[in-house]
């Protein structure tokens, strides 16, 4: 493309006060090709688009940098249609509202951003927007056809797209199909479950393709583009989709390990799940000898909500029990349930149900059973009493359940073990090391990607795939994969068939987004992709190994193969290559190596010092625009230069700022951490790591390790930001300048 | 005023929070228009209003940038704030919606420079803080304020201010003569988001709220302990601004109550430990009670509840609290109430006490719209048999942040069903 | 207005006083009480003790049964006793169809049926909704300008019904002491219980709670206190010496009835209107002092 | 571990079945709202949530011989702020009058002071203030009676003085014998008829 560039600077809003305009658009622009370049007192307004319309209809602008406000402003004022480029320099909230006007150093801010973005809209190219070479499927795979997948599959039919459901036993229905009944909106009385309808309905939607007795043994590709391995009865079967849902449920915690309640030690200590069985099969009877049962006592948290056991509320156990005691009555009016718990936990109108079970006189107990034993072939429970301060002993039972939780299908009973790199430090004499959940290799065997990154969906602790679990419920981190029902966590049935719902919708869009070579969240629409200039590459895995999302693929030299329709656009890739090869249209390491070069340095006796400040765009970007809102101040010696996700930083960036006199560098990312913030999950962590490398160049360099500092900032920190830049700006006036200024 | 060109191949959304956002942005980004209607002048909804979500304590506007950053992109989507359905008739696949705007007296030409609010003289109630302080009439609602865009409150449009306003405008974005205005669409569904509003505090009298002022809600907690709420962030008494060397977090206000709400909040629990750390974080010797029945912190949230019990200041007695009477001499709140663990007759003073306030749903409540199922508690029911008008969020249960976004996002492909029927 | 005045036992005896003022505040204010013939005592609150639930409920629904044969107007229970076992049993049979079968299944025991056509109603709301704060405002004729007054709600007045004011935070009572003039103090303790039937045989415990509330009402600024109920009204006034000795206070406060205050304040005799010779703690002088 | 409780749903039951609004206590959350609304839970023994508790867990003899369920003053504290709608009250009642039916006497005097009103109410229609204070304060025999009226003599005489207390003995009403075949016909539907 050949660019032709106009500049527009906005003297509105304070900018025109602040900053001698002409000497700016005169120094700011000195070193680039500028076909135009135009001040206006309102560009945001009517009269002010109008100019640069014209410029762009009659001189043919097609690239157009515009020094006034944030980037988050004025967003579709300044639109001018896919074909022209946009710059935007921060003229407003980073210089004229933060910093004294007609200052020299406030000027030479200005003139520095504006080079910048002279500089980045010169490297910038338009989109062109990734192809695969196969055809593109918008069917979504299923995986598990119990009631979440069964939902997501058909909600997927509802709206017009097919579903290919994989299921591994030999029909539909998974526990929603064992249910005798269930208890779900608006928790009044018990209903039918619905899986003989929902099982018919599936099998009747002609867009549903069921594989039943069947596993995935292979998915390779990418969203849009995967291709299913399927092994149906024996027989290898090929399917294609857009996008996955993994629906594998939930297995029951194993009772065996919960022997201190009796369980494998007296037959009429049953799970929950036994006892929904013997109630879906007909009468609930004493499995020791078939006898009817008169008193009934629930043992709720049975492994849940226990260190020792499973550290989480199952969620569901106190509704099952309601249930199953409601079964009790119905079977015999005059039985008796008792219910043992912690908290009853019913949650929202389930609270109705709670109503409904105690009404029916059921007996609810606060406390932790101490013993289950056996007398005179009945059952006894001891328990500690919370509100009674007593310890009680619950006598002559029939049967005691025990409400076992949920674990997720993904999560492996025995966690895998892997070889441990030779620095680990907890490997085992074989030399191996236990698998994180944090990664691809953790968890069961369900969808077997053909990954480099692992065959399955990480996981947070406990085994449940997900991420970013507040905001972003369904973002996995795998592209266009995505966990619904009780594999992603506890959840009752109406839940569920929401979820599965939800996860149907985004499965459809992606497969939509991909199809047009668009991103899918956090970045959706974004038509640009990571490009290997392959001939510089020297395997060194770094980009395979970093992508938060696996998407690169390696060859068995080692070479990345990248696949675009994983991609989420980060970056990560292109700050982890050493070599500088990954680039996008819009984005690339010398895109921002030229950014950093444009900024002036001043002479050493100046005593002017610069720093560049590496700012993520998604939190701390925001924050600073806030900071400027609110009209604090700051050194007017920093330049902040905009990353996609501070995990796209490249090393380099450093290094050649420290060697051409920049005085420190400061790096703004989000949290990290368990309770991360980073939106490409491993983005500014991955950067935090990466930075501990760069001690090597600062000692080659022979320069203060003061002078690159990492800071997390939250996006509503921006009160802190001023102190942040000042302190830095403190310990760089300690360290003095920096000595290969001017060379 | 609004040129809006839609079909019954669009999608109205409803409520401009957490819900209405994600579902307008999943289907929008699945390729279908969307029109999306808020009441406030911003959107958000009460997301924007949290200081952090549980458990991560993160700030919710880090997600709802993201959000409105995908929302700046994509051209499917067009929002509308300070808009009201005012009237919808039709049903699945063609609806009619006359969409009500209430006048803003400022236009697109707002740079946000605020020469406005600095002129103006007159003050008005915060209501994006509960009321807790004032701002100029002239304002921006909160610092991320998306649309980034003045609103001139109608107290003052026939006034000196309001001319004062219009006079320091160097851009002509000051309007005094907008009015309301109307414009219709034809939708072939609508996603009902509107969210939910705390149970008024002021029925269950024997607690005191609007009588003691150290009597606070949740959700004024929540903007308490936001840097840019009513205090800059210094969790402080009402009464006397001092700070708090002890505080009551009463669960339950409302909720799990047949006098008020039957129904549990389900959300308040994990506020409640949230915000107690809010006040660890800046008080670290004040010394914090949760008075509880039940503790309900679902699945992995046992995680927090199980973090926040290790904090030796912090204490969950199981009492509901009977009532709350206050010294008038000193602001301090005696509890009452019973420690249904030991038996004990509790009678504890404390500096302030947080009413956990439960959820109540905004049920769609407009003349003459199509009947849309909904329990007695006013939350929607979303029936299969009466489709194309679809609860998401609060609107449906109780539920937190996470829960809501799902659900949105399952009423989004709901809606995308609703057209690709017709 | 015509309704029917079923002043119960007390309001004979120990709530004399009651009755007294009752009748002439009242009629000055246009009402008109008919007698429901041949009543029968409620039961009050400690009958259980020898009667069944709905024993006690049947008690009531007789003098019911006959108001509504006489007529059907409203039933005005000045004491709260009496007030809230008819109201209950107004409520309950509302609720409960079967009950008002089983009621009726006793009442023809003795050639009775009652229809649950009637509504019962506390004195002050009739008051307060009937007649209105302004109606009362001009009938008064020595406002009691500066008298401060805690106006006692006490429990079964209000509770647990809330028919016609909060049962939680009351204001009905301190409204109608406003139209008569009066200051009625800010009394936290104003729905706190006296005790009520079980203050006899209770003593011991049931002083502390008249103690605190005589206290609170005092730390308020208040020169007495005025009820609606003949048990506070006595649990308030008679025992004060015996408080004073178990508690070494001292105190000596006046305890009204609103309609004796609206007696006087409508210009009334201070006795033959007023009572005010029937109070064992003699409020004249408080009176007198404020209002002159 | 002796000492042991042992949970026994009968006396649940029994109370369900017998006690009047026994069945609602079925309804009770544990919160403890009820206790700290009342005004004489210090001196209960066990304040009503616990009277519950102990009524689930079978503890009969705790529940009936309690001092709490003669010690309710019919304030409607708790019955207005019970979440779940529990007339509490009323179940203290229902418990108080099956204790005594039952043969357990807590609390003596407000038993027989409780009694005797209704007594009263059965005798002759209304209730004789004087007569009632007198029989109650003999209903513990005759020294502990004059004992008591002594001891009021004070409050007795002002009341006479000021014209609060009547000299001459109620009269019956009327229609007393239709009314006590009213009563009798509803103690013989009564809930706890099948344990008389």
């Amino acid at each position: 493309m050949d660019k032709k560039t106009a500049v527009y600077i906005c003297t509105g809003c304070g900018i025109g006060d602040a900053l001698n305009v002409e000497q700016l658009l005169e120094e700011g622009t000195e070193e680039f090709t500028i076909d135009v370049s135009k001040d206006h007192p309102c560009l945001c307004g009517v009269e002010g688009v109008e100019v640069i319309k014209k410029d762009i209809a009659d001189e043919g602008i097609n690239t157009v940098i515009i020094g006034a406000c944030s980037y988050r402003v004025n967003y579709d004022v300044f639109n001018f249609g896919p074909d022209v480029i946009v710059e935007r320099v921060n003229l407003r909230e980073q210089v004229a509202w933060v910093m004294p006007p007609e200052d020299e150093n406030t000027q030479e801010l200005a003139e520095d951003n504006l080079r910048m973005g002279c500089s980045k809209a010169k490297d910038t190219q338009l989109p062109e927007p990734f192809k695969a070479e196969e055809e593109y499927s918008k069917d979504v795979l299923v995986v598990g056809g119990g009631i979440a997948g069964m939902t997501a599959a058909l909600e997927t039919a509802k709206a017009g797209y097919k579903a290919i459901l994989v299921e591994k036993e030999d029909k539909l229905g998974g526990f929603l199909g064992k249910m005798k009944q269930s208890v779900t909106m608006p928790y009044k009385e018990l209903a039918d479950t619905g899986a003989a309808e929902m099982i018919a309905a599936v099998e009747a939607e002609e867009k549903i393709k069921v594989y039943t007795s069947s596993t995935v043994e292979k998915i390779s590709g990418g969203p849009g583009i995967f291709s299913v391995d399927i092994k149906n009865n024996g027989n290898a079967v090929n399917e294609r989709a857009g996008a996955v849902v993994q629906a594998t449920g939930w297995v029951p915690y194993d009772a065996n390990k919960l022997d201190h309640l009796g369980y494998g030690k007296f037959k009429d200590v049953i799970t929950n799940v036994e006892m929904e069985e013997m109630a879906a099969a007909g009468k609930i009877t004493r499995p020791s000898d078939g006898s009817p049962v008169k008193n009934v006592l629930f043992i709720q948290c049975a492994g849940s909500r226990d260190p020792e056991h499973l550290p989480y509320c199952s969620s569901v156990c106190c509704l099952v029990s309601m249930k199953q005691a409601t079964y009790v009555k119905e079977q015999d009016p005059e039985a008796v349930n008792y219910v043992l718990y912690k908290d009853v936990r019913t949650v929202g109108q389930a609270e109705d149900f709670y109503r409904k079970a105690q009404q029916d006189g059921n007996i609810f107990i606060r406390g932790a059973a101490t013993e289950v034993g056996e007398a005179g072939g009945k059952l006894f429970v001891e328990a500690d009493d919370e509100l009674l301060g007593e310890n009680v002993k619950i006598e002559d039972l029939d049967l005691v359940v025990l409400a076992v939780g949920m674990v997720p299908a993904s999560k492996p009973a025995v966690t895998p073990r892997i070889k441990a790199p030779a620095d680990a430090e907890n490997a085992d004499e074989e030399g191996m090391i236990e698998v994180l959940p944090d990664s691809g290799f953790f968890a069961n065997s369900a969808l077997n990607l053909a990954y480099r990154q692992g065959p399955e969906l990480p996981t947070l602790k406990y085994g449940f795939p997900d991420s970013h679990f507040i905001c972003f419920p369904y973002e996995t981190r795998r592209t266009g994969i995505y966990s619904a029902g009780c594999v992603k966590r506890p959840m009752e049935t109406a839940k569920a068939l929401d979820d599965a719902a939800g996860a149907a919708m985004k499965a459809v869009q992606c497969s939509e987004l991909t199809a047009v070579g668009k991103a899918v969240h956090p970045r959706s629409g974004d038509m640009t992709y990571p490009e290997f200039n392959m001939n510089r590459c020297t395997q060194c895995k770094r980009c395979t190994e970093e992508c938060p999302f696996g998407a690169i693929n390696e060859d068995e030299k080692a070479n990345p193969l990248p696949n675009p329709t994983r991609c989420r656009r980060c970056g990560v890739c292109m700050g982890a290559c050493p070599e500088r090869i990954i680039s996008f249209k819009n984005y690339s390491v010398g895109m921002i190596g030229n950014m950093i070069k444009s900024v002036n340095v001043p002479e050493e006796d100046e005593e002017k010092p610069r720093v560049i400040c590496l700012i993520c765009e998604n939190d701390a970007l925001p924050a600073l625009d806030m900071a400027g809102i609110k009209r604090m101040k700051w050194s007017p010696y920093v330049r902040f230069v905009q990353m996609r996700c501070l995990g796209s930083m490249n090393l380099v960036w450093i290094a050649d700022s420290l060697s051409r006199g920049i005085d420190g560098i400061l790096l703004m990312g989000c949290r990290h951490g368990d309770d991360y913030q980073c939106h490409f999950v491993k983005g500014s962590e991955l950067a935090n790591t990466r930075l501990s490398k760069v001690s090597e160049t600062l000692d080659r360099l022979a320069l203060e390790s003061e002078r690159v500092k990492f800071v997390e900032v939250g996006i509503t920190d921006y009160e802190k930001i001023p102190k942040i830049i000042d302190d830095f700006m403190e310990t760089i006036e300690e360290v003095g300048p920096n000595p290969y200024k001017g060379w | 005023m609004a040129d809006v060109q839609t079909t019954n191949q669009s999608i109205l959304v409803v409520g401009g929070g957490m819900s209405g956002i994600t579902s307008a942005l999943e289907a929008a980004e699945a390729g279908y228009d969307v029109v999306l209607v808020e009441k406030n002048p911003y959107l958000g909804g009460r997301v924007a209003q949290l200081y952090q979500y549980f458990p991560k304590l993160c700030p919710p506007n880090c997600g709802l940038e993201i959000n409105f950053r995908r929302m700046r992109q994509n051209s499917k989507i067009r929002f509308f704030t300070m808009a009201e359905v005012a009237n919808i008739s039709g049903s699945e696949g063609n609806y009619n919606v006359t969409i009500k705007l209430s006048p803003r007296y400022v236009n697109d030409k707002c740079t946000c420079c605020g020469k406005c609010s600095d002129a103006c003289e007159a003050e008005i109630d915060n209501t994006f803080n509960f009321g807790m302080d004032k701002i100029k009439a002239a304002y921006l609602p909160h610092e991320f304020a998306f649309p980034m865009r003045y609103v001139i409150d109608p107290s003052i449009v026939e006034t000196e201010d309001g001319k004062k306003c219009q006079e320091v405008c160097e851009y002509g974005a000051i309007e005094l003569d907008m009015a309301e205005s109307t414009f219709d669409l034809n939708v072939g569904a609508v996603v009902w988001a509107a969210g939910w509003n705390p149970y008024e505090a002021e029925k269950i009298d024997y607690y005191g709220f609007g009588e003691y002022p150290n009597v606070i809600t949740n959700v004024m907690m929540e903007r308490m302990a936001s840097p840019n709420g009513p205090t800059q962030g210094k969790i402080l008494r009402p009464s006397d601004g001092k700070e708090v060397k002890n505080i009551a977090f009463i669960q339950c206000a409302g909720s799990r109550d047949e006098n008020h709400l039957p129904y549990c909040s389900g959300i308040c629990c994990l506020a409640s430990m949230k915000q107690a750390t809010y006040v660890r974080e800046r008080h670290p010797d004040c010394d914090i009670s949760i008075f509880f029945i039940d503790i309900r912190a679902l699945d992995r949230l046992e995680d927090f509840y199980t973090k926040v019990q290790e904090d030796e200041k912090i204490q969950f007695i199981k009492s509901k609290i009977a009532n709350i009477s206050e010294d008038e001499a000193t602001g301090n709140l005696l509890l009452e109430g019973e420690n249904t663990r030991t038996g004990e007759q509790l009678r504890m003073t404390f500096d302030m006490a947080v009413l956990a306030t439960g959820m109540v749903p905004n049920k769609i409540d407009i003349a003459g719209a199509p009947e849309v199922a909904a329990d007695e508690y006013g939350f929607v029911i979303n029936d299969p048999e009466k489709a194309g008008i679809y609860g998401a969020g609060c609107v449906r249960r109780p539920t937190d942040v996470a829960s809501s976004v799902a659900d949105a996002t399952s009423s989004a492909f709901k809606a995308i069903q609703s057209i690709a029927r017709r | 207005m015509k309704y029917f005045l079923y002043w119960g036992c007390s309001l004979e005896a120990s709530g004399a006083n009651f009755l007294v003022s009752l009748k002439p505040s009242c009629e000055a204010l246009g009402m008109e009480f008919l007698e429901i013939e041949d009543w029968n005592c409620c039961g009050a609150s400690v009958s259980y003790a020898g009667a069944g639930d709905l024993a006690i409920k049947v008690a009531n629904a007789r003098n019911l049964a006959i108001a509504e044969a006489e007529g059907g107007y409203d039933v005005v229970a000045p004491c709260s006793s009496c007030y809230i076992q008819m109201i209950k049993v107004n409520h309950e049979i509302k609720e409960d169809p079967d009950l008002l079968e089983q009621v009726n299944v006793c009442l023809a025991e003795g050639g009775l049926k009652y229809r649950g056509n009637l509504n019962v109603r506390h004195i002050q709301d009739v008051l307060y909704n009937d007649i209105g704060v302004d109606k009362i405002k001009e009938r008064v004729i020595k406002p009691l300008s500066g008298l401060k007054v805690a106006g006692y709600v006490g429990c079964q007045s209000v509770r647990p019904y809330g028919e016609y004011d909060s049962v939680n935070k009351p204001v009905v009572q301190d409204r109608l002491l406003e139209a008569l003039g009066a200051e009625a103090v800010p009394f936290p303790n104003k729905i706190k219980c006296c005790g009520s039937g079980l203050f006899v045989p209770e003593m011991d415990y049931c002083m502390e709670l008249v103690k605190n509330i005589l206290e609170d009402a005092l730390n308020h600024g208040a020169k007495l206190i005025s009820t609606v109920c003949p048990m506070c009204a006595m649990n308030l006034e008679i025992y004060q010496n015996r408080i004073n000795d178990h508690y070494g206070t001292h105190f000596d406060v006046p305890i009204v009835y609103l309609t004796q205050l609206m007696a006087i304040a409508f210009g009334m005799d201070m006795k033959k209107h007023a009572a005010l010779n029937y109070n064992l703690i003699p409020p004249e002088g408080v009176i007198h002092a404020a209002i002159g | 571990m002796e000492n042991k409780m042992g949970y026994n749903a009968s006396f649940a039951e029994e109370v369900f079945r017998n006690v009047d609004s026994g069945d609602e206590i079925k309804m009770c959350m544990n919160c403890g709202v009820c206790a700290a609304s009342c005004p004489l839970r210090e001196h209960m023994d066990y304040p009503p949530r616990q009277i519950f508790s102990l009524i689930r867990a079978g503890k009969r003899e705790e529940v009936l011989g309690s001092q709490s369920i003669m010690l309710c003053t019919s304030c409607y504290t708790c019955v207005v702020k019970c979440p779940r709608s529990i007339p509490v009250m009323d179940v203290m009642h229902g418990l108080a009058h099956y204790a005594l039916k039952k043969g357990y006497t807590p609390r003596i005097e407000a038993a027989r002071f409780g009694k005797e009103f209704w007594n009263q109410v059965y005798r002759r229609g209304r209730v004789d203030e004087r007569d009632l204070a007198q029989r109650a304060y003999f209903a513990g025999g005759f020294w502990e009676g004059v004992k008591k009226i002594l001891e009021f003599a004070d409050v007795g005489i002002k009341l006479v003085l000021h014209r609060r207390m009547k000299l001459i003995p109620e009269k019956k009403i009327k229609g007393i014998s239709t009314l006590r075949k009213m009563l009798d016909k509803a103690e013989m539907l009564d809930k706890g008829r099948s344990v008389q």
